[in-house]
């Protein structure tokens, strides 16, 4: 699963989360969504902190965001 | 003669100004005319269509929901608007973006490629002038050369290039129709 | 390179707050509204409000707030919100009760119900959103639009002259003894998000500890009626708008401390664990 | 007579009403001729552990309301005709949203500024919809200080029952004059009317309630009115009021409500003195206005006579109960100005003379 | 057809109308669906040296215009339902002091917030006074573009001509369509009327002028009153205007104004395609009331029906024109819903049924 | 021991100014309305403004006051002064034109109206007389009461949790930069009248230099509704009320200067040669 | 029967609650009674009256321009409302302010010195009931007795010595007129 | 003529002027006056300096104050 997930369907492409990830993870899609728009997407999963900005600067809630629980990063 | 027309698609796609050119032309060529617009409740993106109305004659209401010719830019305004064209009337969509599944039986069906026309032309966003073109070659109610007129006096202000452009687009629409029996 | 996680090895750190219906908005993309909108979902749900609350939304771009709140909702007509929440607090005075409100809606058509809940301190809290235009009706100029700012209203400009300055509402409320807490930041970057939601849980806890009138004031992004891509957007805010509305605590006479997140257990669910909270 | 009668105002015997009816939250800014109002209610309320609330102006009265009322309680403002005027958004806002509510006129000399004197030129205005759209309030229109009571106490089980604002509307005279009057000192029971629709914390309810008067769409909204004009219908088939004097043999009608009826039936004995046979007939809902039974009794007489304090007002609507061609003439006095019974009088000799002249 | 003709919105041509007008302040506060008009006109009132301010709200717009009013200027407001509603109070001021002044009412859904569809739900608002008082304003309803401009150029010669304030009543649909209108560049002079009441400064004049709606005695507030129904009853018979389509042959008769006449003209000539002759009569004033002449028109046909954006407001002006017993039947859509010719003509075809059934 | 003196042995040091006409007031025995109506008179004298004033006057006692000033004169509804000298003003942009509104009207119903107003930097004057309560409708409340005064809507006294703290209408309209002169003083003494007349001067001048907003509020005294006799009345200006609303000039943009006499030869006539001036 | 009386004099000779005192004796005699205040323009001083009706049937207008009894305090008074009293009806005047110089001969005249009575019966500010009592004793609409009792109720939070003093007027207002045929 | 002339019948008896007269040159009439009212008089004139305060204070404008010219003064 992606840490970084979109309601693709909700997103109106307004590139906050894209411009707001320091680490550049996100990009826009060519297509367009069922609304319209170009959507944002995670890019570079791996350069990913799961920081949470570009969620918090989402105005439409598209974003959720989950970091590798512990157990699972002493494990990794 | 009353003509009733739809004019309908997303936000952006110069649906007002594209009806507006059909009411202008209309004008110019001595007819009545009406325009009115219409918008879902979203302020940026959304549908858009307008209604025109020409006729040579006083029009009543500017508001109809059965079209003589409806044009369709987008797949939600054709499945919005597609059925409410009269029997033999005139639905003619954007087949850069829309396929037309189950085409209705009684009205005319002309699909026109109005978005790679318009991109041939010089520019995606003349789509909508690509459409004007190709319906004033189909239906005879206004007359290309009083559009072209009109063309030209809108972007008077914004030079010969995007004159030059929008007439391109607008033979464009109309070649593409050409043989196209109304 | 990409591993293969299931639901049990993440944790998850970003998701709508119970308080925030999980439905589209209408706002155009890139609008201030919509963070605006989570952040007080996230303070219902922080507070474990969501089962005693009447918020009211005004007219302007937030109109349709009813809709986005699973609380119990009022549409109040343009400008008086803060009468119809002071009618619903006196009737209710166990209830905890809020405003959102737009610009035009605070600072122009209502500035006397704004000033009066004020000067009362009438126990409400009150979410300001100033985004110096009026958003809904198609741009004109708001009683906080900028100097020389273009609107439909002011095609050549915000001329002071003669269409005034524009209203520092926090400079103006100030003076007045019946408020609580008072204070604006822009919502223009993450770390001002931060400080909002800090001035967010005061503006709370003064209606919850009966302290008076309550505002936040945020400082937001209309992209689409200010003709502006939603991220350049923002820069101006920061920029430009916050130069002139510059941001900080105004008024603060909330017991110290409650700027933090209320102990856990206050919440009645939501996961909303940002920045603020992890570090 | 009953022992509970005091000699009361017409002001105060409102207010009175308004605690006997369950009024829970009062807001309202001060204005002559009703002043005694909120003054009494200031004292009252909080005695009952009410809310009382001088608001900053009418318009922050109304959006009061509009908070209490759809916060489920019995919400109320008096005023005087200007700051009736400057409720009539919320108004509209009010009844678009389904909440009930109270409110008082105690109607003055227009327009403007005018003066502090008894009128009845805010007929129009209350009972046709000051405020914009389809919208009705029912109206209850009291002629003495009894009624002054009585119909600010049933004013809020009205509201509630239909979810509409209601008005009493008075004037200056019935506010600031004083007669006696049956004021229990304990009212009768108060049978609460369940308001699931209320907007006061979920409250483990799992759908949250909106009070709201938007409707985007227009069919919806059209679906919307549809359903205010089917309760209009309801309240018009149920509560029409009204009162008659004098009408059995009636050979000509007097219309009047209000202190004008009061004058106009001391006018119609007067009149029956020099042998007319005038009856009165007093509507005392202007809204629902009591066409069915107006029109009945105009039937069986000769012609009508309408006496308000305005330009002619009330008279459209009996005109419009008005059978056939049933003449109704009109005597209106304005500005203040409360003519004697013997002018009255005067008036009906010259239209009977009229109508057979 | 003229040289001069445009493709013009309602709300555009409605501003040029004003500027031709001679409108020398407009005050105004922002509200849909009429932004054209104060957006418009914020460029257009400066560049011809005239004062353009955005108001803060609608009750300080209508209290500006009361006072550039007093000042001797052409001033104007425009706004939508809700908008007007704030501005009751004031327009009874205005009215009550004599001023005359311009109000622009492009009406919306209602109640409430209601919605940004046409209607024409103010009706009542408009003509029998949503403000306090006996007070009238003349009520201009354009059904054009055209008209949109001359109803709005025309109303402030009117506004000079009485001192009374000037309603022009459009809607939604007329505020944001295009069609062409012959609107000349130079617009005709205006004749200007003297206002030697204007309070201007004295200028050496001796007495000093007081601009003013407060008459402490009853006697002297009638006076006025009387003097105000003098006005009133001068334009009553001197400014009633109509408009007929269809009607000299016409068993039937629809009554409609503004948009839906337009609908309504449509529907007359569908219901006339199937044998049924029915005529139009449009009330252009919808006060003064053009009573006499639809009675006169009524009396010749065997019933009337009355379609409107309302419940049934103007309704009552027709019913009350009526002669006899002549039966007047109603259709009547809400909420912004503007119903098709072909549903109207149905109407007709239901009502001249029942009429024979 | 009395001599006889004739006219020409003596010379007149105070009588009533020309723009105040010679007719009875209707205002109560010991009326600050009085006093204040004197005072404007003898600036509209002073400045030689009578031939080109508009003045408006609101509802409230002082309801009758376009009776009282030669000047053309508006009556306004309660609370719109502001708005209506705004359309005047705009209108008429060399008139001078000034309000004359209470509290009631000023900071109550037409709180929206004078922010405003302030906040456009409107070219008005104002003069606003706090009385501390609705004279005219009979003693009630006005948002100026003193905390636990007793009025007739507040009958235990006014009991700030609930009905707000006293609004101080100088320091709220302090912070906006349309206004050009804001003052405040009581009229309960001669030397204070002094003072007055100084800020009137800076008030009308920052009109006609065209700088913005102006007002002088003047802490007057209501015997009637205070039920007092009029000198105890005016003590408890002095005691009570100026504890409360601190006199003192708040706001000053005007040029400096302006607060003398103005050159003879400004006036139109009048004698109003009063201890200031004769000293 | 109906009686119409006016009560009238300037502010601060107590009219108003003269007049209230008659309606509430007459309520408590079981007669329907109104009243209703008048004052001029100013806040204080001033006219002011007001008008009491009792009667035994239900009360039309509570106002009315020519009174059957004129009880009047002051000079004004007796100038603007002594020629409205009906023909045969009663004109009281407070004699102590009042020289009645040209009497109608139409109406009963009793004139009595309200003030200087008040004032022996222990204060000037008792005139008002001085009247009350005069009135009930030449026209017995309300029993003298109901009105002490009204008196009684009304002070009773005030003590025995305001009441005393009341009551003391009454009786002095009423024996004033002792003899005094109606 | 008096230095301190007072329109007896616009006088309201508020007795501003009285209490506010340093000298005590003033005093109110035991009878009243047109329009009801007890109305200040000048019971002292020796003692009045012509400053005008009483008029400045009376609310009603019913004082005007006179001094003597330089030359009756200086005569004196
Ligand atoms: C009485 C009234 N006047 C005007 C309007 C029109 N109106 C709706 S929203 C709005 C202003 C919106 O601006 P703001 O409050 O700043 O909110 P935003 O849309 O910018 O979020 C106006 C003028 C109205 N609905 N009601
Ligand atoms: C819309 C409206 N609301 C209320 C009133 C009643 N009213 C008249 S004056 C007034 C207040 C007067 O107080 P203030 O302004 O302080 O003046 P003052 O009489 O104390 O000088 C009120 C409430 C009115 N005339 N109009
Ligand atoms: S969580 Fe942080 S690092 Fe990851 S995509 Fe979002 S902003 Fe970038
Ligand atoms: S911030 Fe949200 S709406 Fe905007 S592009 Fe990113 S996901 Fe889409
Ligand atoms: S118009 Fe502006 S404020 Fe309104 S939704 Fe769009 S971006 Fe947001
Ligand atoms: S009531 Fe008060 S403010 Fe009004 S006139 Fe009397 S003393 Fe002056
Ligand atoms: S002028 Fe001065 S000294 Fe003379 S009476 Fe007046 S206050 Fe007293
Ligand atoms: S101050 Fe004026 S009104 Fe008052 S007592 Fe003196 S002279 Fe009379
Ligand atoms: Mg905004
Ligand atoms: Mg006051």
């Amino acid at each position: 699963m992606d840490l970084v997930q979109f309601q693709k369907d909700r997103c109106k492409g307004c590139e906050l989360c894209v411009g707001f990830c320091a680490r550049g993870c996100l990009g826009m899609s060519d297509e367009l969504n069922a609304i319209g728009y170009r959507y944002a997407k995670l890019v570079n999963p791996e350069k990913c902190t799961g920081c949470g900005v570009c969620a918090d600067m989402c105005p439409d809630t598209v974003i959720r965001v989950f970091r590798k629980t512990k157990k699972v990063k002493s494990h990794v | 003669m009353i003509e009733e027309i739809i004019f309908a698609g997303f936000g952006g796609q110069g649906i007002l100004l594209g009806g507006g050119l059909i009411a202008q032309a209309a004008m110019k060529d001595g007819l009545w005319a009406t325009w009115f617009p219409s918008y879902g409740p979203e302020m940026r993106g959304g549908t858009c269509n307008c209604l025109v109305a020409c006729s040579d004659d006083e029009i009543g209401s500017p508001i109809f929901n059965v079209y003589d010719t409806a044009l369709i830019m987008n797949l939600p305004s054709l499945e919005k608007f597609g059925p409410m064209v009269h029997p033999g009337g005139l639905l003619m969509v954007n087949s850069s973006l829309i396929r037309v599944e189950k085409p209705r039986s009684d009205v005319r069906l002309v699909e026109v490629p109005v978005n790679d026309l318009a991109r041939e032309a010089g520019s995606d966003r003349a789509a909508n002038v690509v459409m004007v073109g190709a319906f004033c070659a189909v239906r005879s109610i206004v007359r290309p050369e009083t559009v072209a007129d009109v063309l030209r006096e809108k972007f008077a202000s914004k030079g010969p290039k995007v004159i030059d452009l929008n007439l391109r687009a607008l033979e464009f629409g109309r070649r593409a129709v050409e043989g196209v029996t109304v | 390179m990409a591993e293969t996680l299931t639901n049990a090895d993440v944790e998850c750190v970003f998701e709508r707050p119970h308080a925030l219906i999980d439905r589209p908005h209408h706002y155009c993309p890139g609008c201030s509204h919509g963070i605006y909108h989570r952040l007080v979902a996230e303070m219902l749900d922080e507070f474990g409000l969501t089962d005693h609350t009447v918020g009211i939304c005004p007219v302007g771009c937030s109109v349709l707030a009813y809709d986005y709140f699973v609380v119990d909702m009022i549409e109040a007509s343009h400008g008086r919100a803060p009468a119809v929440a002071t009618g619903v607090k006196r009737a209710l005075p166990d209830a905890f009760v809020f405003t959102y409100q737009g610009d035009g809606d605070l600072a122009s058509i209502g500035m006397s119900e704004t000033v009066h809940a004020a000067a009362r301190g009438e126990n409400i809290t009150v979410f300001f959103v100033n985004n110096g235009i009026y958003g809904m009706t198609g741009g004109q100029m708001a009683p906080t639009t900028l100097p020389g700012q273009k609107t439909t209203t002011s095609p050549k400009g915000r001329e002071v002259g003669g269409m005034g300055h524009p209203i520092d509402m926090c400079k103006l409320l100030q003076s007045l003894p019946g408020v609580a807490f008072l204070a604006r930041v822009p919502l223009s970057a993450p770390k001002h998000l931060k400080t909002a939601r800090k001035y967010m849980r005061k503006a709370v806890q003064a209606q919850l500890e009966k302290k008076g009138f309550a505002m936040v004031e945020v400082l937001a992004a209309c992209p689409v009626q200010w003709h502006m891509e939603p991220m350049a957007a923002l820069r101006h805010v920061d920029e430009n708008v916050a130069k002139v509305f510059p941001p900080g605590v105004f008024v603060d006479r909330v017991s110290a401390g409650s700027e933090e997140r209320p102990a856990a257990g206050g919440g009645d669910g939501g996961v909303v664990r940002t920045e603020t909270e992890r570090q | 007579m009953s022992d509970t009668r005091r000699l009361v105002k017409g002001n105060e015997a409102l207010a009175i009403g308004a605690v006997h009816g369950g009024c829970e939250c009062f807001f309202g800014y001060p204005i002559t001729p009703q002043n005694e109002v909120p003054e009494l209610l200031s004292s009252l309320m909080p005695a009952h552990g009410r809310v009382f609330l001088q608001a900053e102006s009418e318009v922050a009265s109304i959006n009061m309301i509009y908070g209490a009322a759809a916060a489920g309680k019995r919400a109320m403002s008096s005023s005087s005709s200007p700051g009736i005027s400057l409720m009539m958004e919320g108004l509209s806002y009010i009844a678009g949203a389904e909440l009930p509510c109270v409110l008082i006129n105690v109607m003055r000399g227009g327009p403007g500024l005018g003066n502090i004197a008894a009128s009845q030129s805010d007929y129009f205005q209350a009972t046709k919809g000051g405020g914009h759209g389809d919208y009705r309030c029912i109206c209850l229109a009291p002629w003495n200080v009894q009624e002054m009571y009585e119909h600010t106490r049933i004013a809020f089980d009205l509201a509630d029952r239909y979810r509409v604002p209601v008005f009493v509307l008075a004037d200056a005279v019935l506010g600031s004059m004083m007669e006696p009057a049956d004021i229990p000192e304990q009212p009768p029971p108060i049978q609460p009317i369940e308001k699931p629709w209320a907007t006061v914390g979920l409250n483990g309810r799992s759908k949250h309630n909106i009070v709201n008067s938007l409707y985007l769409e227009p069919e919806v909204l059209s679906d919307h009115n549809e359903k205010l004009q089917v309760c209009y219908r309801k309240i018009t088939a149920q509560e029409q009021r009204f009162d008659t004097r004098l009408t059995e043999d009636a050979e000509y009608l007097l219309v009047a409500y209000g202190i004008s009826a009061r004058v106009a039936y001391s006018a119609a004995k007067l009149a029956r003195a020099e042998g007319i046979r005038v009856g009165l007939f007093r509507p005392v809902t202007c809204w629902p206005y009591p066409s069915e039974a107006l029109r009945k009794i105009m039937s069986r007489a000769k012609g009508t006579l309408v006496f308000e304090l305005s330009a002619g007002q009330m008279l459209e609507d009996a005109r419009l109960a008005a059978p056939g061609d049933h003449p109704v003439a009109f005597f209106g006095k304005m500005g203040g100005v409360l003519p004697t019974p013997a002018q009255v009088a005067d008036e009906i000799r010259k239209f009977v003379e009229g109508l057979h002249g």
